[in-house]
């Protein structure tokens, strides 16, 4: 790893510019996604599609303040990895949990769920209640 | 073998030949940590002696690893926890896949009891009557907080959910009686909350599930195993005796005069209660009425708010029936033995 | 130059950290040396070590007999939840990080303080406020949900939970902020010549620890806070009533708490590694190997939490998932057993008291670590889940492991923290006390989970009895060496020998400054040549570290 | 950072302002992981009660959230121009903009009071005080519960946020800091960026999916 001086004396330089028309351009293409997703809500798509839809842009946008608003486009090391690193934290949180309810057995998900289907009915009666 | 290694880990009896598979990867997973553990010792031991101090000036030489050395000491310990897992999985993925033949037993667990129902309509609280041979499958549920069935004997564990069901199964081969706990903290009785679980001969089995009504099986009077006559309810306190049974009253509250969760029945009718406002009510059918149906309105000074409410799950003659059992238990007449919880020493140990 | 030459007449450092700028109680409570910071939450921390060991001996009192011994079952439940609390988040979490971290990271790095020192003093102070608000959820009532806080029955229970869950909060936000300072004071105030490959190990296992903290505790404090609001306003997060989902919750707290034990054992190792280095005067065998094995028990770490919940109802394909990638967190710990085993060899071992616990800490590390690794094999977990086998293996881990740990650090630095010296021959006794007194309280423990008996009982059937006596036996062994323990260190603050800068003659950064150190650590930021954990002829031959050239090295 | 900004313990101000950078990223990091458990309460209602969750949404005003996001974006970008000022070492206007990210900060909030307000008429609210007659299906008080905690706690930090902006931007304006060390201006800014990035996925969650 190179010697934290120099990352410290990069990263200054790095930061101690003017970057103002690249804000202006950001806050245009913001605002316009925020725009194009509200419309994709209204357009009727079939399925999961809006959520990915919406995620989608969603990502899109986080990443411009990410990297311009907050200048990972201009930063190095530590400070982006970090920030890697809680985002993939995020999705294994999310993932796994989630795959637990996909997968778990029918009936351990709470009634009226989507996870606990109406019992298959491929292998087994439905369960009568005693 | 077996029995010498499950004699020296303390395991329980090996009820079902699940249990025996556990136990045999039990034994490979003990044996091979005796090992790896004997052999850092061993060597630490040695390097101890070997290298002590002989003055206070010594210098060291500089000794680094290659890189052999940090794939050994990374790949054997892997090689053999992925055979542990490969052996453990497969045996966890059967327990949870019952066999479509199986027989199904709902199992509820509340505050802190086991109700077990079979399809056909008889239920019963904390006995589990189960035939052996035949693979039974557990739906388990829960009233109230997180429970967990627990059989040791069968090394079956499974939490019970309020408000949703989980599975398990078991096929014990050998008849006898088994502890069921509670392995999940739920509480004040959390500890008491121990059934037990009877693998009947499969004819006689039959033969007592045929001869039983819905609700009948109830009391946990530790009946006999083969061929039990129905006991019809004779008269109203011997049908509050099965009703206390049953709902779980005797769970917390003694009819032998000793005090536990809740205020012992003996001499309870018509004695001044003193209560937690300071107040003080003498027990007369209008109180213990009234207890079972706000038990959080007069309570006893002394006692947690621990009860459930019975409103709605006792119909009026129902609760009367209750009342006239805890009027009948009066010192003399008092026996001992329904509120016994199994003994456990009669079990078979081999 | 031999070792020898480093030790003349021992003298007392007159201009010290504890004396200096002042002595006053105002300058201890608003300071912000990190050293001053440290000694607080050492001292801090060892009460409530003292504390939730009192609960741990009231728990084995009571389980002498299979029925009611000394208490009820209610106060036997809020015995055993306080007992976990406190020493999970008030001993455990700070003790070695917060308390060895604080005094000692700077110092290895040749550093003056932590990056933040006011950060570092908030950071005790919220976790004093968090002790107080638990300790007032304790006293008014106390919880009886067991330090799991398992969800419904920590939001419908009538015992005061709230305070205890919002202390908690507080407390891991005093987490945070440490694991945030000492990542950075790594990061950027390494002294010249200290690269990453020079790093200390104890630096490098605190760092691993700080990631768990900043990544994994904010998850813990929002379920409790969860929780919280649950039980207090019935918001219905968890609560199956509602549609609600208990075993999200076992989710989100086995996301933060699996972590945690590594919160909780990588400061242990970090311990360990110096300590087997300075005693057997050997360098560390594989030092990369040893320091980036801690960055992977923080990161494979994470990928396991589902483990707790191969009963729970979680799906079976999940928990197949979480088996395999638990096998994956044991070989780093296998690799640093397996290293600090090899360090030995051809080594110069002086059986001194740290060393003592170092060789209890490998025995119990070993045998937790195993049978870690057997209780996250799935289909013997089903038996061995919520029994005293589980309870027997954590205790390993963390008594046997970070209990043991702690001592030896708190022996080892001793000299350096306050400038005298521990008896060495009541330092032995007190080692093996301790460790023969655990071996008896939590071997018992193993066999009673084998048996099958569930953990959080408050009477059990006879056939537990006599396991349950030897436990409890062997408990009160444990309780006096760690008695004698306090006595022989708290005469020696006052009247130990003086110890000298250097007494051990290791070669560890922090003992080339006086000790107790200079309020600001070193006369002039030493410049180093030389590793860390370097006992060799050649190394000796190095000058000592000097006050640097201007320009930097690079 | 009063009169010397640099503190004793650093060796100059370069690596002093790359350790709080540093340090902020951590402390962003550690609030990213924060919202993840509500995120990931969420997630996993959504994915059981996926109706219920999408008629909830439905129920609630979209143009409430719409509006808000555009709020939350641009007084992200008035504080990314009042960095820039400070860059170029221009308090005063840092200030002017910091003040101008404030008011849209109280805009959002008052907004967010009168969404509430809502809420509160229409019996939308969190578990059982959930009385809202147009939608009974299992899974939507959860919905509420879970909305009210993420805007809620979203809510918390714009009002942190804003303190700190107001903080710091009076101090910028008094000509506190320099074009050579503006770090906690920087700071500041990044703290209000990660509100606004936490928004821009409340957004679609909330009201449009």
């Amino acid at each position: 790893m190179a010697d934290p001086r120099s990352i410290a004396h990069e990263e200054h330089q790095a930061t101690h510019h003017a970057h103002g028309m690249r804000y202006v351009v950001v806050w245009i293409v913001l605002l316009v996604l925020t725009v194009v997703t509200y419309a994709a809500s209204r357009v009727h798509l079939p399925g999961g599609w809006h959520v990915a839809v919406a995620l989608l842009i969603a990502i899109a946008k986080g990443a411009l303040v990410a990297l311009f608003f907050m200048h990972l486009w201009d930063q190095r090391g530590a400070n982006r990895l970090i920030f890697v690193t809680s985002l993939a934290f995020v999705a294994l949180l999310i993932g796994l949990t989630i795959l637990d309810n996909a997968t778990r057995f029918p009936l351990a998900n709470p009634p009226g769920s989507a996870g606990a289907l109406p019992w298959g009915g491929a292998d087994r009666d439905p369960p009568k209640l005693p | 073998m077996n029995d010498l290694l499950r004699r020296m880990l303390f395991l329980p009896d090996q009820a079902s030949d699940y249990a025996r598979q556990v136990d045999g990867l039990h034994y490979f997973v003990i044996i091979t940590t005796m090992v790896a553990a004997a052999g850092v010792f061993a060597t630490a031991i040695y390097f101890f002696v070997r290298y002590r101090r002989r003055s206070d000036t010594d210098v060291t030489p500089r000794v680094e690893p290659k890189a052999i050395h940090e794939v050994i000491f990374v790949g054997l310990p892997l090689a053999f926890f992925l055979v542990w897992f490969a052996i453990g999985f497969p045996q966890f993925a059967k327990l949870q896949s019952p066999p479509k033949d199986a027989m199904d037993v709902y199992v509820q667990g509340k505050k802190w009891m086991w109700k077990f129902a079979y399809p056909s309509g008889p239920n019963s609280v904390d006995v589990l009557r189960v035939p052996a041979g035949r693979p039974v499958r557990l739906l388990i549920t829960s009233r109230d907080v997180i429970h967990s069935f627990y059989v040791p004997a069968l090394r079956v564990k499974q939490d019970a959910l309020p408000g949703r069901y989980t599975q398990t199964w078991f096929n014990a081969d050998r008849p006898g009686r088994y502890e069921i706990f509670c392995a999940e903290y739920c509480g004040l009785a959390h500890s008491g909350m121990i059934g037990e679980l009877v693998v009947m001969p499969p004819e006689e089995f039959d033969q007592w599930l045929a001869t039983q009504g819905r609700g009948v099986a109830g009391s946990q009077d530790g009946a006999p195993i083969a061929g039990e006559p129905v006991r019809r309810a004779s008269n109203v306190i011997e049908e509050g005796r099965r009703l206390a049974g049953e709902q779980g009253c005797l769970k917390c509250h003694s009819v032998d005069g000793t005090r536990h969760i809740g205020p012992t029945w003996v001499d309870l009718y018509q004695r001044n209660e003193k209560l937690q406002s300071g107040k003080s009510v003498q027990a007369d059918e209008g109180y213990l009425t009234k207890s079972m149906m706000d038990p959080a309105a007069d309570l006893v000074a002394g006692y947690q708010n621990v009860m459930p409410t019975y409103q709605g799950k006792l119909a009026p003659p129902e609760a009367a029936a209750i009342v006239e059992y805890i009027k009948s238990l009066k010192t003399p007449a008092v026996q001992s033995g329904p509120s016994e919880g199994p003994v456990y020493e009669s079990i078979p140990r081999k | 130059m031999s070792p020898s030459h480093a030790s003349d007449v021992p003298v007392y450092n007159p201009r010290n950290y504890l004396n200096s700028p002042a002595t006053g109680l105002k300058s201890w409570l608003l300071t912000q040396d990190h050293k001053r910071i440290g000694v607080m939450f050492l001292v801090a921390a060892s009460v409530f070590f003292a504390v939730g060991g009192l609960f741990a001996m009231l728990i084995r009192i009571e389980l002498l007999t299979p029925g009611p011994t000394i208490m009820d079952a209610m106060t036997y439940n809020r015995l055993f939840t306080l007992h976990g609390v406190v020493m999970i988040f008030l001993f455990m979490i700070p003790a070695i990080p917060s308390g060895f971290g604080n005094f000692l990271v700077p110092l290895m790095l040749g550093a003056k303080d932590v990056a933040f020192p006011k950060l570092n003093l908030l950071s005790f102070y919220l976790y004093m406020l968090g002790a107080v608000v638990a300790l007032y959820g304790m006293v008014h009532g106390g919880a009886d949900t067991g330090w799991t806080f398992y969800t419904p029955y920590s939001t419908t229970t009538v015992t005061k939970v709230v305070p205890i869950l919002l202390g908690a909060f507080i407390l891991g936000f005093s987490s945070i902020l440490t694991g945030l300072n000492f990542i950075v004071t790594t990061h950027t105030m390494r002294a010249p010549g200290i690269g990453w490959n020079r790093v200390p190990l104890f630096v490098w296992s605190i760092y691993a620890t700080s990631i768990i903290q900043i990544l994994a505790t904010p998850v813990l404090g929002m379920t409790l806070l969860l929780v919280a609001v649950e039980n207090a306003f019935g918001w219905g997060i968890f609560d199956p009533a509602r549609g609600g989902d208990p075993v999200l919750f076992q989710h989100f707290f086995w996301f933060y708490s699996h972590p945690a034990v590594y919160i909780m054992v990588l400061p242990a190792m970090a311990v360990i590694s110096e300590v087997v280095c300075a005693f057997s005067r050997k360098n560390i065998f594989g030092y990369k190997a040893v320091a980036y094995s801690s960055l992977g028990i923080a990161f494979v770490g994470f990928f396991t939490w589902g483990h707790h919940l191969f009963v729970s109802g979680q799906s079976a394909f999940d928990a197949g998932v979480f088996g395999i990638l638990s096998m994956f967190v044991g070989i780093f710990t296998a690799i640093k057993v397996f290293n600090w085993t090899a360090t030995l060899y051809q080594g110069s071992i002086a059986f001194k008291t740290p060393f003592a616990y170092f060789v209890g800490f490998l025995f119990f590390l070993v045998f937790g670590g195993m049978t870690g690794v057997a209780v996250a094999t799935v289909s013997l977990d089903v038996h061995w889940h919520d029994t005293y086998f589980v309870v027997a293996h954590f205790h390993f881990i963390m008594v046997g492991a970070t209990v043991m740990a702690f001592l030896a650090a708190l022996h080892y630095w001793f000299p350096k923290i306050t400038g005298r010296m521990y008896p060495e021959g009541w330092g032995l006794v007190g080692a093996v006390m301790v460790i023969l007194g655990f071996n008896f309280t939590f071997i018992p423990q193993f066999l009673l989970g084998n048996e099958g008996m569930p953990r959080r009982y408050f009477s059990y059937p006879e056939r537990f009895w006599a396991l349950n006596v030897a436990s409890t036996a062997g408990a009160s062994v444990l309780a006096m060496g760690l008695v004698i323990v306090l006595v022989y260190l708290l005469v020696a603050l006052k009247w130990g020998p003086i110890a000298g800068p250097n007494p051990w003659h290791s070669r560890g950064y922090e003992w080339d400054t006086a000790s107790p150190p200079l309020p600001e650590n070193f006369e002039e930021t030493p410049v180093y040549t030389r590793g860390p954990h370097e006992y060799d002829e050649e190394s000796y031959a190095n000058p000592p570290p000097v006050a640097p050239e201007p320009k930097h090295a690079s | 950072m009063q009169a010397s900004p640099l503190a004793h313990h650093f060796e100059n101000i370069e690596k002093q302002s790359h350790a709080e950078r540093l340090g902020m990223w951590l402390f962003l990091a550690s609030e990213v992981l924060l919202f993840t458990a509500l995120f990931a309460a969420y997630a996993v209602y959504r994915y059981l009660y996926s109706d219920a969750f999408a008629e909830a949404s439905r129920a609630i005003e979209t143009w409430f959230g719409l509006v808000n996001t555009v709020i939350l974006v641009t007084s992200s970008f008035t504080v990314a121009l009042g960095l820039n000022e400070a860059v170029k070492g221009n308090g005063r206007k840092t200030g002017l903009w910091f003040a101008v990210s404030v008011a849209f900060a109280l805009a959002f909030l008052a907004l967010k009071a009168v969404e509430y307000s809502h809420h509160f008429q229409e019996g939308q609210l969190p578990g059982r005080y959930y009385s809202f007659h147009e939608l009974q299906a299992p899974g939507a008080s959860l919905f509420f519960s879970l909305y009210f905690l993420i805007t809620g706690l979203h809510g918390v930090h714009v009002i942190v946020g804003m303190t700190i902006l107001a903080v710091v931007g009076v101090k910028a304006a008094r000509g506190k800091y320099t074009a050579t060390y503006h770090t906690p201006v920087e700071l500041a800014g990044l703290y209000w960026h990660l509100v606004d990035l936490i928004w821009i996925f409340v957004f679609p969650l909330i009201y449009l999916v």
